[in-house]
């Protein structure tokens, strides 16, 4: 196998006093849809903004197409063709749901290229067509959560880093979002790097996944083979029996902690 | 009625002084989303420039205009690239504050500089007149209010559909964002600190012959204040609508009510128009939607 | 051991302006009152005792001007203070002289307040703004004008001048028949002009600076306002004024207590002194720099007078005494005495033509 | 790090939070009552001084640092305060009296001027105040016949029970009894619902209506309270400059008063007192130490002003959350050393969005 | 008898109508679920509830009592409690201080008093706290008591807001999808809170969400709002199985 287009080895970063990762490695192949799971607080955010440069890890690299990008700033990051959907709706609240769009395409200049790339995702995501003409800030939070989905789109990235992106999505458009991640992937060949914590539906379409608790991975390996495990299959399948009657919340604990 | 023109004429004039300024504290505002307190300052260094430029160097006074531009244009680039860019993201307030130290510091430099003297400032149109219908009017006053317009108009045209236009309103709405998008959000700040400075220069040199050159023109920025806020601090037609506004309302007070009424004129409003409108004139409302 | 004098000292402290928007008469104040002060401590001091000059920077800001009289007094143990900038500054400090018998002298502010009433701690040489525009509205009765009027900051300092030219014309039986103001600030009179116009006066008095005296009187020549004479005071004598280009204020009138002879005109030592300035720090001295330099000349001389043990009150007292007394720059004589703090209330009124201000009478003392 | 043992709610009620807190607070109060007896009336006056802007610190603090609303304003309250004491006096009321006088009628103002504050926000208020500052400046010059106008008038000086206390050691005694009494209550309200209250405005003014929070009555609480301090340090700021004037009260009075707690650090009690040094002391200490400079130096033109603003940038450039979020980084330096991280103080990236 | 009622109620922003002529009553002391594609206006519908809106038109009755035209302020003293789907903490306090804002509906004392801290206001406070880390239990609060909003992560500032709205003692509770960025887990989890504050606490509970495992877990009644409209109302399963909601809502 040719070499991983973003590689992260033994990735530590911190919040002033706060390790929020500790030695994380991970790579995402050419061509693949890699995917993170893990409980709230796991540092999975964390990663991901350590690879766009929005936070500088104390240790360790990060690889992109052969290129340490550890200590750059996001912008250039951005430039270079990795493109972030953040976790929080991260859209500008005064510009319109198209001007949004077209500052996803700001470090591009191929007119006709971005005009079809709007058209593309007016064409993936029609709701957004819809509100071409709105102010972002008074979209609903589904509303904008498309549209900052639609953004990164607009950048033609080398390599997608998706942050839960079917937060507050409907069942409907969880299923859009994820059917259109995997045909993109297949598509245009473009890695994908989503944490998710609809883990069901991530495992389905990714190739790959990593695990994280307390930052750092636990568990690696092939999505097929990560559904298969008992752990995951409770902790993030939520496949365990029922406990319908609240006092006999006994559970078992997580066995890698 | 000739009075009433005049009037007119005269407030049109000090209006469009405002605008200037004010246009200088909404480009900050507009795409930093800081105000920035030493715009007066700024002003009164570009006059100054230029009175070297002219008194000094001997320079035409045009060629003189064209320079001071580009020397506070970069000057201001400067400043941002190597002080300001430093607390990008830092609370707002720390960095309004770090322009009200940098005002001291112009002040200061200012006067080691160019001495505390006064200068005269000699240009082409200082004296000129015109009588249109019995109305006076100055040939400096047009020479501000046309420059005022027009820098008004580029300016608005600018944010509204270049590229980097959106991109500077964008880093100033949400800078994470920004630089999620490849915006180069530090060289845009520099930018448009270096787009600002140069408005303050232009707007010192026009203003310049109207008063002497000196320490004191920075104080020109707090009516200005008035103005921006009343426009729609952030709004470009509302910097030049808000200016002319309060030049128009104190030229009128000052001549139909009591005596003095002139001075609070421009507050008073300020303080009626916010209540009623809380945002300015051409402010866009916010509301975060939860 | 009087407070300031040590065996080889006297300490004389000043709260002026180094900065700020009266930065230009605090700066040249300063400059001029260290040039008397080395020329006095190169003669050899006063009897024995070398004069030693704080000048601490009070940014015309009342709240800086009272820490600095509070370091001056308190830290610096000054025996005397001079040049204060500005009437609300004086008015400030005054207090804390007056609990520490500390003299205040010849300060920069020309507002009657700063001599009268007497007190014996307070002493002004020159004219103040009512005695200037006093000796202006005196001058141009005299020309036979009657309908005056009035322009003026709206501050104390323009106060005082409307209620100068006032008293002045009460004398006269006329009074001002029209006034607006203005803030420091300004930078457009439009307004103002049109309504004198319409009162129709035929002399406006201004309680301006140099700024605004040239926007009120540009505005109205252009205006085409030319039957009426504007005149302002002491700050509107000033080069700035008179350097407008393209003689923008040929014709503007000031009236002013301390005026700049012609140097063919001006005593020898005055003569020096404008060289030494000039080679000093590069510029011509202006008004209040005169002024100063005088007030330490008056300090030393009264330093002398009061004897090896001077007391701060053998000081003013030797203060008192002197009569006749000749500046070096041919001002009319100063006189003090128990009951007059104020040297000279002579007035000059000066009017510009080709860029420089030129002398058209005087001295004129209103009281006279 | 040394972590105070709880052992019951209480304990987070408690003004001092540890015994070694008692310790340093109870050694500062020495020191502070003792000064007199060591310092001379220079530095007494100065730290006189300190304490008065202290007072509008903290009241500014209140109103800005934890209610998150801005006034560019508060040289107004301070000129409402400083006069109606000076007036109140001059009619012979007691200096007592004339001190609550003072107080009630600024934070009556106060409370009035936050009444706009329901409507306006940020940058808005904040020039709203502006001009309301404008205003206050214009009545003081026009209504002679109480405030002298322009010419202004002297101040008697502060007489309790027929004590006078112009001496440096009796009204420095005053000015820190007053901001002793200014932090306790302050920090009272602060650990109260109504310190919360604040906060919640601040933060997210929605989520504080949703759980009941009147914006109303909080803000023009907030006002109320932030004016009446400064009123009151008003009076005793009347006092330390002897003789009101209009043009004491400006603008640019406000604009650094509203540094005072944006240098010393928003959001904290300490913040507004290391402000009022910064403001209130340092330009003094220039002043001192241009004594020491070479004469080419010290004689420079704007050289004091242009230092202040050079220490003004380099303080917030080096710390842009305040001089007590350094003191915050020292004492932690120090409670846990040998172990400290250098980590634990490098700054992060950060990034701010609109609140528009 | 119905805690709350909603009439005809609707809001238009310009030319959207966000929510229009909505109707649906809610029985005391059960789970009744909104449902409805993004940007229905079931938000906007909680909106109105809280009073941060103003309805153009229909009323909103609550114990019996038309709310329409309350201020938005008193609507928390009558015991409804709401989280945000954006998160609206305040993020430069401690999970402490955001608890205690919790109780502000039921502080009693005066500016006075507060001033002087009396007596009373301490006993008052500690009488909050006791409340509080009641919560705090119950939501496993304990090792966030004294963090910065702004250090916790999303999920934890999640149940911060929970806790935050069950301090305040509500009689009915609103939750913008509460299981929003948690995961599978820790949605177990809150369907498990959800259970409890219904039926420990006797709170009646409306709630929008878009985990329809989360949905049939707990709601006693559903309804699915499209445009602004109501599609229909029922059980978890007989609103899952109509035609409009699956096409428009759940996806074939
Ligand atoms: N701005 C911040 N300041 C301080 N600590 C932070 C900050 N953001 C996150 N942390 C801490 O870093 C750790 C990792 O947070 P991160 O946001 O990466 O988690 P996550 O896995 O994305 O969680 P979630 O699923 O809730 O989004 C958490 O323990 C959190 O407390
Ligand atoms: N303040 C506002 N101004 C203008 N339009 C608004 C405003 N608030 C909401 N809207 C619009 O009203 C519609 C309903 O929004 P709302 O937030 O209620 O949706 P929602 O059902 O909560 O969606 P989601 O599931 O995505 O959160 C949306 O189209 C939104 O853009
Ligand atoms: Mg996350
Ligand atoms: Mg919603």
């Amino acid at each position: 196998m040719s070499e991983p287009i973003l590689k992260l080895t033994n990735i530590e970063s911190s919040y002033g006093p706060i390790t929020a990762i500790r030695g994380i490695s991970m790579s995402v192949p050419e061509a693949t849809i890699v995917t993170v799971l893990g409980a709230n607080g796991a540092g999975k955010t964390t990663v991901l903004k350590t690879i766009s440069g929005i936070i500088d890890p104390r240790k360790g690299a990060v690889i992109f197409e052969g290129k340490a990008i550890q200590s750059m700033d996001p912008d250039a990051v951005a430039r270079i063709g990795i493109a972030h959907v953040p976790e929080g709706r991260e859209v500008f609240p005064l510009l319109t749901a198209r001007e949004n769009l077209m500052m996803g395409a700001y470090a591009r200049s191929d007119r006709k290229g971005i005009a079809d790339d709007l058209e593309m995702v007016f064409n993936y995501l029609p709701a957004v067509k819809r509100l071409e003409k709105r102010t972002a800030g008074t979209m609903s939070g589904g509303e904008q959560q498309m549209l900052v989905i639609g953004r990164a789109l607009m950048s033609r990235p080398k390599l997608l880093l998706l942050d839960e992106p079917s937060l507050g999505l409907s069942p409907r458009l969880v299923k859009e979002i994820f059917e259109l991640i995997v045909r993109i992937n297949g598509e245009q060949k473009l890695p994908i790097l989503v944490v998710e914590q609809n883990a069901g539906t991530a495992l389905k379409a990714a190739h790959y996944g990593y695990v994280l608790e307390l930052g750092r991975v636990v568990m690696e390996d092939s999505c097929e083979r990560l559904m298969e495990k008992e752990d995951v299959r409770e902790f993030y399948l939520g496949a365990a029996p029922e406990n319908v009657h609240a006092d006999i919340r006994l559970k078992r604990r997580k066995t890698w902690q | 009625m000739t009075e009433l023109s005049q009037l007119i004429v005269y407030g049109l004039a000090t209006g469009c002084i405002y605008s200037l300024i004010a246009l200088g504290f909404v480009l900050i505002y507009k795409a930093t989303e800081m105000v920035n307190f030493a715009q007066g300052d700024l002003l009164m260094l570009g006059a100054f420039v230029a009175v070297t430029f002219i008194l000094t160097l001997g320079l035409s006074y045009w060629l003189a205009f064209i320079l001071a531009v580009i020397v506070m244009a970069a000057f201001s680039y400067g400043l941002d690239a190597v002080v300001l860019r430093r607390v990008i993201g830092q609370p707002q307030f720390s960095v309004v504050m770090l322009t009200i130290g940098l005002g001291f510091i112009f002040r200061a430099g200012a006067t080691m500089i160019w001495g505390t003297e006064p200068y005269n400032f000699p240009a082409p149109f200082s004296s000129g007149v015109s009588v249109v219908g019995g109305v006076v009017i100055s040939h400096v006053a047009i020479s501000i209010v046309v420059g005022t317009v027009v820098l008004c108009s580029i300016l608005w045209a600018f944010f509204r559909f270049s590229k980097l236009g959106v991109a500077m309103q964008a880093a100033s709405q949400n800078q994470l964002a920004a630089y999620y998008m490849g915006v180069p959000v530090k060289r845009i700040f520099s930018l448009i600190w270096a787009i600002s400075g140069g408005v303050a220069a232009v707007a010192g040199i026009l203003i310049a012959p109207l008063t002497l050159v000196d320490n004191t023109m920075s104080m020109l920025g707090l009516k200005a204040f008035a103005a921006a806020v009343l426009g729609g601090f952030g709004s470009i037609p509302g910097a030049l609508v808000g200016g002319i506004l309060i030049g128009m309302i104190e030229q009128v007070s000052g001549a139909y009510f009591i005596d003095g009424s002139k001075d609070i004129a421009a507050y008073a409003t300020l303080l009626l128009v916010l209540l009623l409108r809380p945002q300015g004139l051409f402010g866009a409302v916010g509301r975060k939607k939860v | 051991q009087t407070r300031g004098v040590t065996d080889t000292e006297v300490i004389i402290g000043s709260a002026g302006d180094l900065s700020g928007p009266a930065a230009n008469n605090g700066l040249a104040s300063a400059h001029a009152m260290q040039l008397r002060v080395d020329e006095i401590n190169a003669a050899g001091g006063i009897h024995g005792r070398k004069l030693r000059l704080i000048v601490e920077d009070a940014q015309y800001q009342v709240p800086r001007a009272v820490q600095a009289a509070n370091k001056l007094i308190n830290r610096d143990k000054i025996f005397a203070m001079i040049g204060t900038v500005g009437t609300p500054q004086n008015n400030a400090v005054f207090p804390l002289l007056e609990q520490n018998n500390i003299p205040s002298l010849f300060p920069l502010s020309q507002a009657r307040v700063m001599w009268s009433p007497v007190n014996k701690l307070k002493f002004q040489f020159n004219a103040d703004y009512r005695d200037q525009v006093g000796g202006a509205v005196k001058y141009m009765v005299d020309q036979k004008k009657t309908k005056f009027c009035a322009e003026y900051q709206d501050t104390d300092f323009g106060k005082d001048i409307v209620t100068g030219a006032e008293e002045e014309l009460k004398k006269a039986g006329l009074s001002i028949v029209a006034k607006s103001t203005h803030k420091p600030t300004d930078t457009d009179l439009g307004t103002q002009m049109i309504n004198l116009r319409k009162a129709g006066c035929e002399v406006v008095v201004l309680g301006t600076l140099g700024r605004d005296a040239i926007i009120a009187y540009t505005t109205a020549r252009r205006a085409g306002w030319t039957d009426v004479e504007f005149i302002g005071v002491s700050p509107t004598y000033d080069p700035a004024v008179s350097g407008v280009p393209d003689g923008g204020t040929d014709g503007l009138y000031a009236s002013t207590g301390v005026w700049i002879k012609p140097r063919e005109e001006m005593p020898e030592a005055g003569r020096q002194m404008f060289d030494k300035y000039k080679a000093a720090y590069g510029s011509e001295p202006t008004v209040s720099a005169m002024i100063s330099y005088i007030g330490i000349d008056l300090i030393a001389i009264a330093l002398e007078k009061a004897g090896k043990d001077v007391t701060t009150e053998s000081f003013l007292a030797a203060l008192e005494s002197i009569k006749d007394y000749n500046d070096a720059f041919g001002n009319p004589p100063q006189n003090y005495s128990a009951d007059n703090h104020q040297g000279s209330n002579a007035a000059f009124v000066t009017r510009v033509k080709g860029g420089a201000y030129e002398l058209i009478a005087g001295p004129i003392s209103h009281t006279d | 790090m040394r972590f105070p043992y709880k052992t019951d709610y209480g304990q987070d009620l408690d003004l001092f939070k540890s015994s070694s807190d008692r310790f340093w607070y109870g050694l500062l109060a020495l020191v502070l009552l003792s000064m007199p007896l060591w310092v001379d009336t220079f530095w007494l006056g100065e730290v006189s001084y300190v304490f008065i802007l202290g007072i509008v610190g903290i009241g500014l603090m209140i109103l800005t640092g934890y209610a998150g609303q801005v006034s560019i304003g508060h040289a107004a309250f301070l000129g409402i305060g400083a006069y109606t004491h000076a007036i109140l006096l001059s009619m012979g009321t007691p200096f007592v009296v004339s001190l609550v006088g003072a107080t009630a009628l600024s934070t009556l103002i106060g409370a009035g001027v936050g009444f706009p504050a329901l409507r306006v926000a940020g940058i808005y208020l904040a020039m709203a105040t502006f001009a309301f500052n404008f205003l206050v400046e214009f009545v003081f010059v026009r209504w002679e016949s109480m405030t002298g106008g322009f010419s202004g008038f002297a101040v008697a000086s502060p007489e309790f029970l027929g004590v006078s206390f112009t001496s440096g050691g009796g009204f420095y005694y005053i000015c820190l009894l007053s901001i002793v009494l200014a932090i306790l209550l302050t920090l009272n309200l602060l650990r109260s619902p109504t310190g919360r209250a604040l906060i919640a405005l601040r933060d997210s003014e929605t989520a504080a209506q949703a759980l009941g929070v009147r914006l109303a009555r909080y803000k023009t609480t907030a006002f109320a309270i932030s004016a009446g301090l400064t009123g009151f340090a008003g009076a005793l700021f009347a006092h330390r400059i002897g003789y009101l004037a209009p043009d004491i009260f400006t603008i640019m009075f406000s604009i650094q008063l509203l540094l005072m707690v944006v240098v010393g650090g928003m959001g904290s009690i300490h913040g507004a007192i290391f402000g009022a040094i910064f403001v209130g002391a340092l330009p003094q200490l220039i002043a001192i130490m241009r004594d020491y400079l070479p004469d080419s130096v010290a004689r420079q033109p704007g050289i004091e002003p242009g230092i202040f603003g050079l220490l003004l940038v380099l303080t917030i450039l080096f710390e842009p959350r305040g001089i007590y979020g350094r003191w915050l980084k020292i004492k932690h330096y120090f409670s846990v050393f040998p172990m400290h991280k250098k980590a634990a103080f490098s700054r992060q990236k950060s990034y701010t969005k609109s609140e528009r | 008898m119905a805690i709350f009622q909603a009439r005809d109620v609707a809001i238009k922003f310009g030319r959207i109508s966000a929510v229009d002529g909505v109707t649906f009553d809610i029985e005391p002391g059960t789970v009744f679920t909104i449902i409805g594609p993004n940007g229905a206006g079931k938000t906007t519908l909680f909106n109105l509830i809280s009073r941060l809106y103003d309805t153009s038109a229909g009323t909103l009755t609550f114990e019996g009592r038309d709310i329409t035209n309350l201020p938005a302020h008193s609507i928390a003293g009558l015991g409804i409690a709401r989280t945000f789907q954006n998160l609206e903490l305040f993020d430069h306090a401690t999970v402490l201080q955001n608890l205690l804002l919790g109780r502000h509906a039921h502080t009693r004392s005066n500016l006075v008093a507060e001033l002087l801290f009396l007596g009373s206001v301490r006993r008052e406070e500690l009488a909050h706290r006791e409340k509080v880390e009641e919560v705090i239990d119950f939501l496993n609060l304990h090792k966030y008591r004294d963090s910065m909003i702004v250090n916790l992560p999303y999920g934890v500032r999640k149940v911060v807001e929970l806790a935050r709205a069950l301090c305040s003692e509500p009689k009915l509770l609103l939750l913008d999808e509460p299981s929003s960025g948690l995961n599978t887990e820790e949605t177990g989890e809150m369907a498990f809170w959800i259970h409890d504050i219904r039926d420990r606490y006797g709170i009646t509970v409306l709630m929008v969400e878009h985990d329809m495992g989360l949905v049939n877990r707990v709601s006693d009644k559903v309804l699915a709002l499209n445009y602004g409209r109501v599609i229909t109302i029922g059980t978890a399963a007989q609103v899952q199985s109509h035609p409009e909601v699956i096409t428009a809502y759940l996806g074939g």
